[in-house]
């Protein structure tokens, strides 16, 4: 086992040159060190300007989503071990703005979730005074799956789509209006029908499938999105068939 | 309120996006990188190489549409046109080039079906039915088929 | 200098301020409301929540039993009357979340799940899975969004509050994408940013938790509460420090020592049963459960990794398919933290910083002594937690007291000036000038922040952790002055405007300070044992000198001064703490 | 009339999918490689064209056609349109690949229907 190991991070500072660089450090290696620690490591002890996001150190914060050697991953629960012997390329995201350094501009996503409407849309409110809505285990596990996203853009970054298309809105935000769709206290389908049957919505995807592969809470995105897809299709046929209804 | 207290969004369609070129650094608005995707973006990643070869089996499907319609075609001809066009097809060269056909058709056939489960959620009695009983249930009935069509065209 | 103009500007974007955000936009959607967090609201370290949330619905259940199970987990140190108010309004306020969409597990016929918690007579404890904060956190986002007065300053980091003449007219911020200042102005402010375990080197609390909010309010001359008071979890991974949930005890796991034996009933906590009896065992509450670590460890009963001491959480016992359902995250976490399957291994655990018990003084309403101010969630010390808070009672507190300082801070900004003086935008500007001109130019190398942070942090552990002493704590206070003074002395690497996350480390670390202080102080003033306050000098529980809350506030001089405050005391009498009878 | 467009293609890209995932390589390999090896039966002229003669045999090839077409149009477009990055042209592209796939339904369908 090696007694350090290098990595090379990609290094954007807008104040100084154009072009980002990629800058190689050393660390110290331990077995049960991250990649993250690595970058701790970095921050504390060699050059505090090193920028990137972290929180929970868990992986359900979501924060430290970034690019090692090529594959989006939550780099607080990525081991050093397997990349040895190094060097480790740390890149930010692919598919978002870089602001600095590891840290991309995530607004983009922020507006897209708000647009899917990810609330419980109904036309009466129970008051809480007559208790629960009563939703049994299930009917909790038609959406379950779906609200497991933590909101890490690791579908984001590994979907070419959303690169090529900034527009498209994406596996984390459609998942997310699935989530909703299935629930059984929601009756809001046909408001986020708006902006899922858009062209920007499930159609822009063309299943490349990464999404699902790369999410760290087994969410299953493209699935929403095929299903989703698979639904809206057979509406849409249906009304056809049947007049007077509308798509 | 919003639009004013956030910053902008960094998508290049926003006017307000400082684009990577722009030498002025102004002291509240950093420049945001974008990286440009490559042509060949799906040379990047072996997964991406294997979703670009997904979506070119659409070619083997073309052709091979079009010469099942050919052989029709050549059957209405008569006898003579069929024995030339069975000699044609017999020769080493088409015959490779439609054992390459004939993969690209199998990864299409293979991608699809596995892919099933995503699309498809079941449900048996409240109970969701897993995801390779679907892919299994999908296979099952693409090797009943090929084996009817077998059987029909080449099993007497 | 940009000023951005809020009716109600809350800080924090966790489980609390959410509440407290949509409390305002529901009330009434005329006031804006502003939420400035550091990080997007997704990433508060709500999310970490694992095991549940408390409130009594079950039928057996009463909110008298709740109440009592709350106080004498606290050691008599709750205010009762926060108590009372607290039980009252828990069921609704879950129920509440639930209506917004929160995946409570479920009974069979429908019905909510409740399970078993560390110092609960009965089953009053909510719970999504083992990820009930994160669910708790994405719901409360999720609808907030719904909300159109509601509007999101992401990843602003607050500075400081603008303070004047005893009323709070909102805050500065920096905009970490540009290094922008911008005053942010307000006619009421809830603070809700959540504890500072990271004064402490080994805690399961995110990197955010830096005391930010409590660190504001001590400066701007508000008293902080009961501040000794630091809960460790027992059962923390070794090492990284993530916590692994009480819920895998309330549903039967067992604590072992090095000799496979259920250690806890040697510490007056109850006899062994196979399954999980209530306030018995390893269903104790978490102060006395973390001290009987160290009574084994002191025995030399613990089991020596590389990582230091730990003992074995079983829950092998339970079986893959409970695990399954009820604990996923925690298998999640073992295998990927500590590369062992709980399923047929023994969990490594030792007990960790969790929780701050004190925090911002406040009202039964999370008003503080300064007008304008109020305070909620782990930040604020209402208080309901005592001596030693139950587990599954914090995400319920950040409920109710969330929506409680929501709705009074509307009553307060009806009341508000309309413009705020001249000296609070005086004070924004000499923090601008502060940061821009002082801290962001080049300078010659000084001390590394991180230095004095892990400085700090070895201090608080090594003197005021889960046992104390006067001379340790001596030795702390004075280490706290001496880092105090070297901060003078540290340089940043960094001195761009763009997403400077040194600089953002270094406010960190500075509020980092201030909370240390305050907990070292209030420690020292202590001179009694008490719930997660443990004295070897004091070993006893003093109700006469100090059935009281402890108050610190910064001096004129600069210098903490802790006075003492009568605990409200309604219809439960201090008592013995009974466990395991 | 632009919500239509979206569903309507992909219905029958994924009709065609399934159906050619399903039945092509079967068919295609009896057609193409071994009829023409004579591995198996059913070599002969008459019986190959009595079976082309039959009007199920006519139907079914000519909707596996009709969905084939599309299926491959569909894919094709949005192969140009992302992997080359062609999106100012999607109108062009669009017209072009399901125009290609119309045109060559219509005649399949007189091949099928008025020739064979």
């Amino acid at each position: 086992m090696p007694d350090t190991v290098k990595l090379e991070v990609f290094r954007y500072r807008p104040e100084g040159e154009g072009a980002p660089v990629y800058e190689t450090f050393e660390v110290p290696y331990r077995d049960e060190w991250m990649v993250l620690d690595a970058l701790n490591h970095i921050k504390d002890h060699q050059d505090g300007t090193l920028s990137y996001r972290w929180a929970c150190r868990m992986g359900v914060c979501g924060s430290c989503g970034m690019t090692v050697n090529g594959e989006p991953v939550l780099t607080c629960a990525t081991y050093l071990e397997p990349f040895l012997p190094g060097p480790i390329r740390v890149e930010p995201l692919h598919g978002f703005p870089v602001i600095r350094d590891l840290v991309g501009d995530l607004e983009d996503f922020v507006e897209k979730l708000q647009r899917v409407k990810p609330w419980i849309i109904r036309e009466e409110e129970k008051p809480t005074s007559e208790g629960e809505y009563l939703q049994t285990p299930e009917e909790m596990d038609a959406y379950k799956r779906y609200s497991m996203c933590i909101n890490c853009m690791l579908c984001y970054a590994a979907c070419p789509i959303y690169e090529l298309e900034p527009g498209f809105i994406g596996p984390a935000a459609i998942a997310l209006a699935q989530r909703y769709n299935l629930d059984s206290r929601d009756e809001g389908a046909r408001e986020r029908h708006e902006v899922l049957a858009e062209h920007e919505g499930v159609w822009s995807c063309t299943f490349v499938g990464e999404c699902s592969i790369v999410c760290p809470k087994d969410v299953d995105p493209a699935g929403a999105i095929q299903r989703y897809k698979v639904d809206a299709t057979l509406d849409f046929f249906r009304s056809l068939v049947t007049p007077g209804r509308s798509p | 309120m919003k639009s004013q207290a956030r910053i902008p969004t960094g998508r290049i369609s926003d006017p307000g996006y400082p684009r990577a070129s722009n030498p002025e650094y102004t002291r509240h608005h950093p420049r945001w990188y974008r990286r440009r995707m490559p042509i060949f973006w799906w040379l990047r990643k072996l997964a991406y190489t294997k979703f670009i070869l997904r979506e070119l089996t659409s070619q083997p499907v073309m052709y091979v549409t079009l010469f099942l319609l050919g052989k029709m075609w050549v059957l209405s001809r008569g006898p003579e046109a069929y024995e030339t066009f069975i000699q044609w097809l017999s020769h080493p060269a088409l015959l490779a080039f439609h054992a390459l056909v004939l993969a690209g058709l199998l990864f299409h056939t293979v991608t699809w079906l596995n892919l099933t489960p995503k699309a498809l959620v079941l449900r048996v009695a409240g109970r969701k039915i897993p995801g390779w009983a679907i892919v299994g249930a999908h296979y099952g009935a693409w090797l009943g088929l090929s084996g009817a069509i077998f059987w029909i065209l080449a099993g007497r | 200098m940009e000023t951005v103009h809020h009716d109600v500007l809350v800080i924090g974007g966790g489980g609390a301020g959410l509440r407290a955000a949509i409390a305002v936009a529901e009330a009434d959607p005329r006031l804006t409301v502003g939420v400035a967090s550091k990080v997007y609201p997704m990433r508060s370290h709500t999310v970490s929540a694992e095991g549940g949330a408390a409130a009594a619905i079950r039928p057996e259940d009463s909110l008298d039993e709740h109440a009592y199970d709350t106080i004498s987990g606290g050691d008599w140190l709750c205010d009762q009357d926060a108590v009372e108010v607290f039980v009252q309004e828990a069921p609704e306020e879950m129920l509440r979340l639930e209506h917004w969409g929160c995946p409570w597990s479920r009974n069979p016929d429908g019905r909510i799940a409740t399970r078993p918690f560390g110092g609960m007579k009965l089953e009053r404890t909510w719970y999504a899975a083992d990820k009930t904060g994160f669910h708790l956190l994405h719901t409360l986002y999720q609808t907030s969004l719904r909300f159109p007065s509601i509007s999101f300053h992401d990843e602003w980091f607050v500075v400081d509050l603008l303070v004047d003449e005893g009323r709070c007219h909102g805050a500065v911020a920096i905009e970490l994408a540009s290094g922008k200042i911008v005053a942010l102005i307000a006619r009421s402010v809830v603070l809700c940013t959540g504890g500072g375990g990271r004064v402490y080197p080994f805690t399961t609390n995110a990197n955010i938790k830096t005391g930010d909010g409590m660190a504001f309010a001590y400066r701007a001359g508000v008293p902080l509460k009961d501040m000794e008071f630091v809960q460790y979890h027992p059962t923390g991974l070794p090492f990284t420090g993530i916590l692994i949930t009480e819920a895998t005890r309330g549903e039967g796991g067992w604590l072992v020592n090095k000799g496979g034996y259920r250690y806890l009933q040697d510490y007056d906590l109850g006899t062994p049963e196979p399954g999980p009896v209530k306030r018995s065992m390893e269903l104790g509450p978490r102060d006395r459960l973390s001290q009987a670590f160290v009574g084994e460890e002191e025995k030399g009963r613990t089991v020596t990794t590389q990582w230091g001491e730990v003992v074995h959480l079983d829950i092998r016992h339970l079986g893959e398919k409970l695990i399954d359902e009820r604990l996923p995250f925690v298998r999640e976490l073992c295998r990927k933290y500590q590369k062992i399957d709980p399923v047929r291994e023994l969990i490594p655990v030792r007990p960790v910083v969790h929780y701050m018990m004190g925090g911002v003084h406040t009202d039964l309403d999370g008003a503080t002594p300064v007008a304008g101010l109020f305070a909620a969630g782990e930040v604020a010390c209402v208080s309901i937690n005592g001596a030693n808070r139950l587990g599954s009672n914090s995400l319920t507190e950040l409920l109710v007291f969330g929506a409680r300082a929501g709705k009074r801070a509307v009553q307060e900004a009806e009341d508000a000036p309309d413009r705020p003086p001249d000296a609070a935008l005086t004070q924004a500007l000499d923090l601008e000038r502060q940061i821009h001109g002082n801290l962001l130019r080049p300078a010659e190398k000084g001390e590394r922040v991180a230095t004095i942070r892990d400085e700090m942090q070895a201090s608080l552990e090594a003197h005021a952790g889960i046992y104390r002493e006067e001379e340790g704590l001596t030795t702390a206070r004075d280490k706290l002055r001496e880092l105090r003074d070297r901060m003078a002395g540290v340089t940043l690497d960094d001195t761009s405007l763009t997403f400077n996350t040194e600089l953002l480390h270094y406010l960190e670390v500075r509020n980092l300070l201030d909370v240390a202080e305050a907990v070292v102080h209030s420690a020292l003033n202590r001179e009694e044992s008490r719930g997660s306050h443990q004295r070897r000098d004091f070993p006893e529980r003093d109700d006469d000198r100090f059935l009281a809350h402890s108050l610190v506030r910064r001096s004129s001089e600069g210098e903490p001064e802790v006075e003492l405050l009568p605990v409200t005391i309604t219809r439960w009498e201090p008592a013995e703490r009974v466990y395991g009878k | 009339m632009r919500r239509a467009r979206d569903p309507f293609f992909w219905g029958l890209f994924s009709g065609g999918g399934m159906l050619t995932a399903l039945l092509l390589p079967a068919l295609f390999l009896v057609t193409a490689i071994t009829a023409p090896m004579g591995w198996f039966g059913m070599t002969g002229y008459e019986e190959w064209a009595t079976l082309a003669g039959h009007p199920l045999t006519r139907a079914g090839l000519l909707l596996v056609a009709f969905l084939a077409f599309f299926h491959a149009a569909h894919r094709f477009r949005y192969t140009l349109y992302d992997g080359l990055q062609l999106y100012h042209l999607d109108a062009l592209i669009s017209i072009v690949t399901y125009g290609v796939a119309a045109v060559l339904t219509v005649l399949a369908a007189a091949l099928l229907i008025l020739v064979v």
